[in-house]
């Protein structure tokens, strides 16, 4: 029982058991082994569990059914969905730059698959606890631009690179209001490890006691992190009436999937930041001084609550993007610099204004 | 294949001009209209519709079918408003023969009409939505052009393209169950109808796309010869039922609707509006339907006198003209159909060169263009 | 204007034409004189023509007319002018692209159909079919591959 | 100070018009009985179609292997696109011993169809009607050509 409240346990089991069998070397070669095939397992069913979750709830807010058919209740459909991209040929154009144009794929995956790293998914469990957690996510993710450029580039098609170009300006600029409504956290926990961070919320998540920065920084970060993610009501660089499919015009199969596993992923990312430094990561939910409730919640293991606030976020990001139109690409950069930038900034200092008079809670 | 004139346009263009071919097959263009448009970066410097992907000749073929045939070809140029297309041709041949249809046939071809005209912007509102990258509105707008669709799927046999006009009236009475299917699908409509203004007219995404985009002068609409929405956004009043009214319009109490603006956001308004007007104008006549035959009397071969005949319609998307030349035969000596979209079409270059990418899906889905009533 | 005014008012520009009245008036008039009198029906405030609802193109085996539907938006009266032409083989009329902005696509489409060349038209191209094919709507096309006869 | 106020104002406003978007989604989100969609394949034992339903052409026949048809070609005279063509060929008649010219095979091209019902109208003998199957696919065009008359039908007594 007490492995489920607590990774530790488990993850020191295995380093012992490993220990005693071979080198300290090898031991850290195979643990990063099996880190490595978790992760990809990981990847490979929150893809399938995001298509899934996108078909219905749209479907839902659309007063449709959705998938139904493969499996009970279309369970099964996104599985049927990647073998048949399996199957399907990879067609290469012609004209396009081959050894880039098959690259693109493998680096936005990559890419995403990196940015795993240092998530606190329960207590205990995590892959690789940076004390620059923060930092080194923000960083990793905006590599995946390049890739789309390089995709959006090699394919040469003019769609796709205009997709590319307007997906560049977009990551760029959200870049910047995500990165500073990230800071509001980092000044109120006094830490960018992402563990510290949670460890910070064990009397009450980040934006119950923030005051309202929090919020406006929750609802910037939200804002910030559909736009990174290339997602609807921000999806220029797909941009389906538009340019017909945008940076991934020209892929096909199992590239194509790639591109469509990425982008699921790294909205799981994005949300499990947004969960971990907003609402309190793997911590329950907790009231000053009810213990009662308190204690009951306590019962609920972490992972649950995790992956619980993490599915929150997601729905609400597919909520938005099964609701509104898209914005114009000038409107888009307008929203960035006139009006979530400013704020964040101004809502930077009123966070370091309320961390050094110590209002917070 | 690509024409003489294609090759050395392209090789004209400058180094730095980015052309891009925005069609046929494209996801905005709602059908096989092909745009070639020259980009500045995001901002559309150039347009030129390439027409006649989906060119059948409707005119030709015409030429070559008896007076009673040739009508239901009409229902594949505008599909949306076929009601209205065959409603047109009837006319004409009812011009021509001299013919009083009964009281009966005009209310149900103008009950028929106008719910065609409620299936089609509802069907318009739909794609906007889905131009504009919202999926919802998609499925609002389908769920209650889908009651009528049943309506007409009970009445006329058939759900989009209904063949319901013959030379003389309709060509069957209505279904027992037809008042009462319409009064259940207004009730509903009138129900649902804030949710597409709860959904996309309030949403300040959609207002900052639509609204000052696509300006076109009331002068220009003029001279573009645009009608229908498109023109009555831009305040000029061109609804042929208040000009010629036809088929016991001028009996009907209903208000032409005008918006100034003459941007994206007033042609939407302008459909929004006339959704309500039509709603208005089945109202009145859904229980007034009178009695007696549906149908005149007619000969089994027509034959018009020598001459030329003119009708004139207001479908969803505007003005739709029937010139008929006949030279006394059974068959037309000449159709031309006067189509409102191939009109709009040529004011696409005016309202969208200047705005980004964006703003030409925004002023292609304003329009309304059916592209088989293009190219027909 | 009446249909007799606008008959007088007509006249008194182009003596030279031929009136005929069905459910418009039909004013027919020989294809070199077509664009002064529009122009003149299009400026005149009198007459004040400014919407052309439609251009098409007829073939009378022996002449060609091109049909001009006016109609005026102040005034509501209606004309129709047709511009005869009657060599086949290389049949021209002045453009009215400039009166009408409207005429540019109609006109392509007349051309298309029935080869009559708008002079000055600022960008006289095939509209649906490609330059090799003939003039389908001319009632002297023939066609045995694509029409089949029932 | 105006310019601010004017500022904040537009964020609320914002913020507010796409909420009320937002309600309508979640309000269908959580309705989910109000589905509107159709189960296509499986409700095909309880789809109901209007009874004027245009499906495709047919000819009924009664018990004794009988239609109505008398091939006056009204039929293939109203149809708009030449869909459907009568091939005739000479019977004697039981009675009266006299040759007479009678339908051979009423060939109606399905993949021509525009289903405009002027066929049905012109039937002088109501031969002729509108079924309601409308599942047409075929992997083979070539069985889109239909003979409406089954082999060995006569025409119904007392149809002329």
């Amino acid at each position: 029982m007490k492995y489920i409240y607590d990774f530790s346990f488990l993850t020191s089991k295995i380093h012992n058991w490993f220990l005693a069998h071979c080198s300290s070397g090898w031991t850290i070669l195979w643990e990063m082994v099996i880190v490595g095939l978790c992760a990809i397992t990981l990847f490979v069913v929150l893809g399938l569990i995001f298509v899934y979750m996108e078909r219905k709830v749209a479907a839902f807010m659309q007063f449709r059914l959705g998938p139904n058919r493969v499996g009970p209740k279309g369970t099964l459909q996104a599985v049927a969905d990647t073998v048949k991209l399996l199957m399907k040929e990879g067609f290469t154009p012609q004209a396009a730059d081959m050894f880039l144009f098959n690259l693109a794929p493998f680096i936005v995956l990559s890419v995403s698959m990196l940015a795993l790293a240092p998530l606190p998914f329960a207590k205990g469990l995590q892959i690789y606890d940076i004390n620059i957690g923060v930092f080194y996510i923000s960083a990793v993710s905006s590599i995946s631009v390049i890739g789309i450029l390089i995709a959006g580039w090699a394919s040469n098609n003019k769609y796709s690179l205009l997709g590319a170009m307007r997906s560049g300006a977009q990551i760029v600029s959200y870049e910047l209001s995500a990165g500073l409504s990230v800071i509001a956290i980092v000044a109120f926990a006094g830490s960018m490890s992402l563990s510290d961070i949670v460890e910070s919320q064990r009397t009450g998540w980040w934006i119950f006691k923030g005051h309202i920065p929090a919020v406006i920084a929750f609802v910037i970060f939200i804002i910030a992190g559909t736009a990174e993610l290339n997602r609807a009501p921000f999806d220029m660089a797909e941009a389906e009436s538009e340019l017909t499919g945008g940076f991934h015009t020209e892929y096909t199969g199992m590239r194509f999937a790639m591109f469509f596993l990425a982008e699921y992923v790294n909205m799981f990312v994005v949300c499990a930041i947004g969960a971990t430094l907003f609402l309190g990561g793997w911590m329950p939910l907790h009231f000053g001084n009810l213990s009662g409730f308190n204690h009951i919640m306590d019962y609920v293991p972490p992972f649950v609550w995790f992956f619980g606030k993490t599915f929150f976020l997601v729905w609400v990001i597919m909520w938005f993007r099964w609701t509104f139109p898209r914005l114009r690409i000038d409107q888009l950069l307008t929203l960035e610099w006139k009006y979530l930038m400013p704020i964040s900034l101004v809502n930077m200092i009123i966070v370091a204004f309320v961390v050094i008079m110590k209002w917070h809670f | 294949m690509i024409d003489k004139e294609e090759i050395e346009d392209l090789t004209q263009a400058h180094e730095e001009d980015f052309i891009l071919n925005v069609g046929p097959q494209h996801p905005s263009t709602h059908g096989v209209l092909r745009l070639k448009i020259k980009l500045q970066g995001e901002t559309v410097t150039h347009i030129e519709p390439h027409l006649g992907y989906i060119h059948r000749s409707i005119e030709k073929m015409c030429e070559a079918s008896s007076y009673r045939n040739f009508i239901y070809l009409t229902s594949r140029m505008d599909y949306l408003s076929a009601h209205m297309n065959n409603q047109a041709c009837a006319m004409v041949v009812e011009k021509g023969l001299q013919l009083e249809i009964p009281k009966r046939a005009k209310v149900i071809r103008i009950l028929m009409s106008e719910l065609t005209r409620l299936a089609s912007h509802q069907l318009w509102w739909a794609c906007t939505g889905l131009d504009l990258g919202a999926t919802t509105p998609f499925f609002v707008g389908f769920r209650d052009r889908e009651v009528i669709l049943d309506i007409f799927d009970e009445t006329c046999g058939s759900r989009l393209t209904m063949d319901y006009n013959v030379p003389g009236g309709i060509m069957f009475d209505i279904h027992p169950n037809f008042q009462k299917n319409v009064h259940a699908f207004l009730k509903g409509f009138k129900k649902n109808l804030p949710e597409y203004h709860q959904l996309l007219t309030g949403n300040v995404i959609f207002q900052n796309r639509t609204k000052g985009v696509g300006y076109l002068s009331p002068e220009d609409t003029i001279s573009f010869g645009c009608s229908g929405p498109t023109a009555r956004g831009s305040g000029v009043s061109c609804d042929i039922r208040k000009w010629q009214p036809y088929d016991g319009y001028e009996d009907v109490q209903f208000n032409e609707v005008l918006e100034t603006a003459g941007d994206c956001y007033a042609r939407y308004l302008v459909r929004m509006r006339e959704m309500e007007e039509s709603v208005k104008i089945i109202e009145q006549l859904i229980d007034n339907i009178p009695e007696g035959d549906f149908q005149a009397k007619t000969k089994a071969v027509l034959k018009l006198p020598k001459g030329e005949f003119y009708s004139r319609v207001e479908t969803a998307r505007g003005e739709l003209g029937v010139y008929l030349v006949s030279d006394g035969t059974s068959k037309p000596y000449r159709m031309k159909f006067r189509s409102p979209n191939f009109s709009n079409l040529s004011a696409l270059r005016e309202i969208a060169v200047g705005g980004k990418i964006g703003d030409l899906v925004a002023n292609m889905a304003m329009l309304d263009l059916v592209i088989p009533d293009i190219d027909r | 204007m009446t249909n007799e005014e606008l008959k007088i008012f007509i006249s008194a520009h182009t003596p030279e034409v031929v009136f005929e009245e069905s459910q418009f008036l039909n004013t027919t008039i020989s294809f070199d004189k077509l664009y002064s009198l529009a122009k003149h029906l299009r400026t005149n405030p009198d007459a004040d023509f400014d919407y052309l609802f439609c251009l098409s193109g007829v073939d009378w085996k022996d002449h060609m007319l091109v049909v001009y539907h006016l109609t005026s938006r102040k005034h509501k009266h209606n004309v129709v002018l047709k511009a005869k032409i009657t060599d086949r083989v290389n049949p021209e009329v002045h453009t009215v692209c400039d009166i009408w902005k409207t005429a540019e696509l109609h006109e392509r489409e007349v051309y298309d159909l029935f080869g009559i060349k708008f002079t000055e038209h600022p960008d006289l191209r095939r509209l649906f079919l490609d330059d090799t094919w003939g003039f389908p709507l001319r009632k002297d096309y023939k066609d045995d591959v694509t029409i089949v006869q029932l | 100070m105006k310019f601010l106020i004017e500022y904040i104002g537009t964020i609320f406003k914002s913020l507010g018009s796409l909420w009320n978007g937002m309600r309508l989604t979640l309000y269908y989100f959580f309705h989910p009985k109000e589905i509107h969609t159709q189960q296509y394949p499986d409700n095909r034992d309880t789809l109901t179609l209007g009874e004027r339903f245009r499906g495709e052409v047919v000819m009924p026949h009664d018990e004794n292997n009988e239609h109505k048809c008398t091939g006056c070609t009204s039929c293939e005279l109203a149809c708009p696109n030449g869909t459907i063509k009568i091939l005739y060929k000479n019977v004697v008649d039981e009675t009266t011993g006299k040759k007479k010219k009678a339908i051979d095979e009423f060939v109606y091209h399905l993949g021509m169809c525009t289903f405009c019902n002027l066929c049905i109208i012109a039937c002088p003998t109501d031969a002729i009607k509108m079924s309601h199957d409308f599942e047409h696919s075929t992997f083979d065009r070539k069985s889109l050509t239909k003979i409406l008359n089954k082999p060995g039908s006569k025409l119904m007594k007392g149809v002329e």
